[in-house]
């Protein structure tokens, strides 16, 4: 007995590829893909699209009905995307939803009452929300209060003060229109309202390629600017997260802050950038909506912090932190908004409406989680 | 099963919204008596880029024809112009009756928010009000702030909005705050029956003090009772299930006969006083009033 | 129930996470009145080994006897309930709860009739002082949470509450790592007192000395598999060094060192 | 040098006395007091009341005025109390307000409809309730999906067979009337509607101890039972929480359920008896307001999960779980009830009404931390 | 800057934690090329003091110098860019995050230019396997995560990169306590080695023969008081074992288990 020395008697090199060989079951590509957080969300996608494939009108899956459940889903990503960053660096921003509300007012008021050009405006309008987010990760880095407490705070007070600025504004009225108008037309515009590819779109329908109305121009003039700024949102942020400094930072913050904090990493600086992000998301989409809608009101945004939040657990962020992805926020927008939208292409009652939304949102989930531990054989 | 024909409703009021509710009682009713196949759509919350969102829905499924409110002409107009544009036949509800032509509707059926706000207003003005209360379960919703102003207007005197929550204790402990805290105020205004005028009559009947006079935009079966027992003074009702009935009617007989009234059909105001109320408590209470 | 069977036996024991194989067939068995050493390098696969015996982990195949019978455990409660208690390597401690809550959490003594049944918890403050003063340390207040005691003091409550309330088996996975001398002390004697009584110990450990002053056999597993089980008398406390460095040249480095691994 | 064992030559037991001496400073009996979670948020309270003192009109301190105060505040707080509880062993449930329509729309059925009587009417709905929240924990539990999603797709779910089940119910409307009527009188009706101890509040009018309308009634007749229900259940699970082996469980289960697992806590218990209990709160809610109500409607306790889960992060209760209690929640109900009734007896403009709220409630949070940090001497 | 000063110096360090007083008073200083060990008993505040040179905690009174001079950190990132590595004892590692990514945690390198700035992990990866087996740690996958490793892996993961980014002071407190004897070897190897290149070195542990090897000198902690400093000249192993001890009466247990602890 005893001397077994010879047992693991290779040179080291040697020894580390016998080890590879030796403890680690060949997994196949299908695994190696689907365990990737990103792409967990893409099951539950699909089990979707095939529900609606067999229920709902086929005016669902033209090209209309595609941008048609694209473009809330996309506004909706925007925040979702944001929101499961911030997710992922530990904490939570309630004040998104009453943020798109304010900036809109802010917005509508500096076009309006101030008359500034629109580009002015809109970057007037980020250095505010900017500054509220910071301002709300301040207050959550310094009292140490949970930022559930602090940003449902500032739903309120930002809710409260959109009300009151939109009365104030209007002389009374909880409603500003008029904005659309005063935006004037430009370069500025393109790239915040209308749609994208509109030449490529006229020439696909000129083809025949796309459908068109009798009168000629396409059904879809173009790709939504919307769903174009959250396709770019959502690679910036992947890449963000994956490949960069900030994206590691932005994991061990959430993962375990103090833990993060004695390896050096400045995590008071990274969650308050982060609040800042939701902020600009917010306004983001205040933008996008306003120039859209021409008009603001008090309720704009409402619950969007919910539903974005939402969105950002399906696709697989944990509410503790430290996991996530932003590729998995994109499909859960994409998720809630077909599950929402598509329900109107089918033939059942609206009474039934929230069932369904309930009980597709829960499949979806679950047939995510069903098919990655399948995959990957975990217990 | 219904008849091919189908008609849209794209409305801002959520499906278990009181009021909306017997909007839709009135489209289903309708679809049937006219054999065309509806479908009612609402967003989840007041929410315009919904709105506009679900109407662009529904243009994509070529409808025989659309049925909207327009609480926020700005926001929807594109896309009613775009319905109108692939050849959709619209009709407008509830409200937006003074864009509805503008826009390309066809006509209006109902009636505007502020107008019925403004006419009880005048009534309790009449009946000596002078200190009203506007008790608002869902401030920043349009189409109620609408109500509350129209009050404040045709009343003339001092109104304060009161912002309550969608719950009864809620509602109740604050009406009773705002009375105590005031006791000039007279009249209470609650902008939905079941919602907000149950526990405003409530919440008056407790502080034990006579001479305040509880109204209440929409009808239920019990503030109706309490009309009738004298503890409210009146209901305002807009028959709003004619705002769901009648434009289906209207588009239904339009795709088969090409038959469409000329102009626009007022639903209401109706003010439901004492005298009336013991008869609609029923109808009421089946979501018909 | 057979008198003459191990009190804890596994048969080629494997565990698959995923796609790691962290055990790849090992087997080992406790007697009555003896402590198993179970040694290995860093990642051999040890606390595996005692997670799927303290019903943490399901083994993905093998067979597993406790008194000779089969068994599967569903949960710690199942081993817990068979008698097995385990001081686990993370230590199973709620960091936000007091001393004596982590102390008697999932076995909490209760007073009284239902619905008026409650913990006594002044008492339980008491036994845990005690407890953890029998093992050298003076907790200053039982109420406070575990999260603000030392690394050290952490393992301590641990240990004491394992050996407050051990059955037949006990399983201490690396119990002495965060120990001072004295505690380290209390703990192997403590091991001895426990093998007298009759039960079984698995001790798992690095610490050569360590296992030498208490263990009766050792159990080498290497890379997720049993290299032999050595009985105290057949192997001298150096080769059992050599064999715990799973047989790499630590000769050279121990000299290097002056001898004082 | 070097022998230094006569340092620490004490027998133990002098010794431990000595530690006690050396190694803990002196701590006051508030320092004590205030480190209890259970009292943090009462600092909060008193500034709320301090700033309503002075601010309101004096009827809102009146006996009447309380009542009025504490009856909202009860009904949120039985909430929020359950869902501090679940909070602490680490779940979330949003399904309780909708949980409060769907028990509403169930008694009222069972009444109305069944035309049972009214002990077996709230028999038959807590058993309802009871399956309903045991499927929701068994659904977290087996799936081991965040608890947030499941109860958040029967938030929709309950929400909507709420008012497909009251038009069935009522043939179309989504009220549903006359419960009142049917629930009869006696003693059952009296433990769930009506006010409490209304004979002293006669007797002590009578002698006029406390205020009285013209006709000799007293203003306030008695305690409202809800208020009573409140405070028995505050009680009762502060005592679960602090004295009983259940408390000590579902602490364990939410500071980490792997380790209470390790334990042999029966974890997955613990959380399905919770997610029991908050539905069950919730059914006691729907009861308590449908018997004073008469009647119930599709949109009974709507968004009260979020002002549940607020009252509890008021109260001290961490998100993550294994921290909080139900004292802690039991101020916070009345803190949230007290701000947001409050502010209708000052003179502010209502427009104002969120901002507010919501600066109220970040002042009384950090009021309680503040004082909390001042009290221990924490940093 | 002074020279002769040690790298580090502490006066009279005092740290209350609310009511608790982990340190009340403790001197001691780190020279160049010098390995400092800090002895004590469980809960004696060494991993206190450590962590009030780190950054981590303030201290509540006394003096901290850096090469002589007067500092105050009010971060961890401070203490690391006035080149102080540490390893925590309880790691201050992300378990759901990889190997890799841990292991460059704070100090990650960047490629390319503003705002295409970017990490290239492979790379990083390919260094995090390599300093893991120079620590004799074969890692199957660098993007696993930390969660999952064994607890002697993960000791290693943060002991390697404290040593990969070490700059003129490197803290370890435990390093080797949950380490297999091949590891535990290289540990005290790269001590050694890092005290030839003139650094400094703080090295927390119980094991006497761990501090033997290593230490030159050796400064004793209990109950949050310094006791006292003693060069390995002057003090033999098992006076030093007695020390460790808290003069604890170890002897009589230390006999009864054959003198093995
Ligand atoms: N955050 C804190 N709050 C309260 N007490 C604390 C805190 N941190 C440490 N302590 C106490 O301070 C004392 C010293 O702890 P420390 O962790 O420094 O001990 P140590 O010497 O490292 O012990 P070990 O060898 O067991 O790791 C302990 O008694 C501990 O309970
Ligand atoms: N949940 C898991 N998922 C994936 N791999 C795992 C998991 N748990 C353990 N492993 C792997 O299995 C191997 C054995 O781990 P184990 O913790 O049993 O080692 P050990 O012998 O206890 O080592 P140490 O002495 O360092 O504690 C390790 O390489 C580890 O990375
Ligand atoms: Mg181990
Ligand atoms: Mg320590």
């Amino acid at each position: 007995m005893t001397d077994i020395s010879h047992v693991a008697g290779h040179t080291p090199a040697e020894e580390i590829k016998k080890i590879q060989d030796e403890r680690l079951k060949e997994v196949s590509f299908v695994t190696k893909v689907m365990r990737r957080p990103e792409l967990g969300a893409l099951a539950g996608l699909i089990l979707v699209t095939i529900f609606f494939i067999a229920t709902a009108d086929p005016s669902m899956f033209t090209l209309a009905g595609m941008m048609n459940i694209l473009s809330p889903a996309s506004q909706l990503g925007i925040l979702a995307i944001a929101a499961a960053l911030l997710m992922i660096g530990g904490e939570f921003d309630l004040s998104i939803g009453s943020m798109v509300a304010f900036s809109g007012l802010i917005f509508g008021s500096f076009l309006v009452l101030t008359g500034w050009p629109l580009l002015i405006a809109i970057a007037a309008t980020f250095v505010v929300a900017a500054l509220l987010g910071g301002l709300n990760g301040q207050l959550v880095i310094r009292t140490k209060l949970p930022s559930f407490i602090v940003t449902l705070a500032f739903l309120f007070i930002l809710r409260g003060l959109s009300l009151v600025g939109l009365k104030w504004a209007t002389g009374g009225s909880t409603q500003m229109r008029g904005i659309g108008d005063k935006a004037g037309e430009g370069l500025v515009r393109e790239i915040f309202s209308g749609n994208a590819l509109e030449g490529l779109f006229s020439w696909l329908a000129a083809h025949d390629i796309i459908a068109k109305f009798p009168n000629g121009t396409p059904t879809v003039t173009g790709v939504p600017v919307s769903i174009v700024w959250f396709v770019l949102f959502a690679l910036v942020a992947t890449w963000i997260l994956l490949r960069t400094r900030a994206g590691n930072w932005i994991f061990a913050s959430g993962g375990d802050a103090n833990a993060a904090r004695n390896s050096g990493v400045p995590v008071d600086r990274v969650k308050t950038s982060l609040f800042m992000l939701t902020a600009c998301a917010a306004t983001l989409v205040a933008i996008l909506t306003v120039l859209d809608a021409g008009s603001t009101d008090s309720r704009r945004g409402f619950q969007k912090e919910f539903e974005a939040i939402i969105a950002a657990v399906i696709g697989g962020c944990l509410l503790t932190g430290g996991y996530g992805s932003a590729i998995g926020a994109f499909f859960g927008a994409i998720i809630f908004g077909m599950v929402s939208i598509g329900l109107t292409y089918t033939r059942f009652d609206s009474d039934w409406f929230q069932v369904f939304l309930g009980a597709m949102l829960l499949l979806a989930v679950l047939f995510n989680n069903f098919i990655r531990k399948k995959v990957t054989g975990e217990r | 099963q219904q008849g091919s024909t189908r008609i849209i409703v794209v409305s801002h009021g959520q499906a278990n919204d009181p009021f909306w509710s017997v909007v839709k009682n009135g489209v289903t009713a309708a679809g049937k008596d006219m054999n065309v196949q509806v479908d009612y759509r609402a967003p989840e919350t007041f929410d315009m880029v919904a709105m506009g969102q679900l109407i662009d829905a529904a243009i994509n499924q070529k409808p025989a024809g659309l049925i909207v409110s327009i609480p926020d002409a700005s926001a929807l107009g594109p896309s009613i112009k775009k319905a109108v544009a692939a050849g959709i036949p619209v009709i407008s509800m509830n409200s937006g009756s003074d864009v509805s032509k503008g826009l390309g509707a066809l006509l209006h059926v109902g009636q505007d928010e502020a107008d019925a706000g403004r006419i009880a207003g005048a009534k309790l003005k009449e009946m000596g009000g002078k200190a009203g209360l506007c008790v608002n379960h869902e401030v920043g919703n349009v189409s109620l702030d609408l109500r509350c102003k129209g009050f404040a207007e045709g009343f003339g005197g001092k109104v304060m909005v009161l912002p309550v929550s969608n719950d009864p204790a809620d509602i109740r402990a604050k009406v009773k705050a705002a009375i105590a805290s005031d006791p000039s105020i007279d009249t209470v205004m609650a902008l939905s029956a079941p919602l907000g005028g149950e526990p405003t009559a409530a919440a008056v009947k407790e502080t034990g003090k006579s001479g305040i006079r509880v109204v209440s935009f929409d009808l239920s079966a019990n503030f109706l009772k309490a009309v009738a027992a004298g503890e409210a003074t009146f209901a305002i009702d807009q028959q709003q299930y004619l705002q769901g009935y009648l434009p289906v009617v209207f588009l239904a007989l339009d795709s088969k006969y090409g038959l469409i009234p000329g102009g626009n059909v007022p639903s209401g105001p109706n003010l439901i006083t004492k005298d009336k109320a013991a008869q609609v408590v029923d109808l009421s209470a089946k979501g018909i009033r | 129930m057979d008198t003459n069977a191990p009190l804890i036996e596994t048969r080629d024991i494997v565990k698959h996470f995923g796609s790691v194989i962290a055990l790849s067939g090992v087997s080992m068995s406790v007697n009555r009145g003896e402590v198993l050493c179970l040694l290995g390098d860093n990642g051999a696969g040890k606390s595996t080994l005692i997670k799927t015996l303290a019903g943490v982990h399901k083994p993905t195949t093998g067979e597993f006897l406790v008194d000779g019978r089969h068994v599967t455990f569903t949960s710690p409660r199942d081993a817990l309930d068979a008698g097995i208690a385990t001081v686990y390597q993370d230590l199973a401690m709620i960091p936000l709860m007091s001393v004596t809550r982590n102390f008697f959490m999932g076995r909490e003594p209760t007073k009284g009739v239902w619905p008026l049944r409650y913990v006594d918890f002044d008492h339980c403050a008491e036994v845990t002082r005690d407890e953890m003063h029998k093992i050298g340390i003076d907790v200053r207040d039982p109420n406070q949470a575990v999260g603000t005691l030392s690394g050290g003091e952490r393992q301590c409550v641990a240990i004491a509450r394992a050996v407050y309330f051990g059955a037949k088996v006990l399983i201490l996975d690396e119990p002495t790592s965060a120990l001072g001398v004295a505690q380290t002390s209390m703990v192997l004697k403590y091991i001895h007192q426990v093998r007298q009584k009759g039960l079984g110990v698995i001790f798992i450990t690095h610490n050569v000395r360590h296992a030498y002053a208490v263990g009766d056999r050792f159990t080498v597993l290497n890379r997720g598999k049993t290299l032999g089980t050595f009985a105290k008398a057949e192997i001298p406390i150096d080769e059992l060094q050599n064999l715990m460095a799973g047989g790499k040249e630590l000769q050279v480095l121990s000299s290097e060192l002056g001898g004082m691994v």
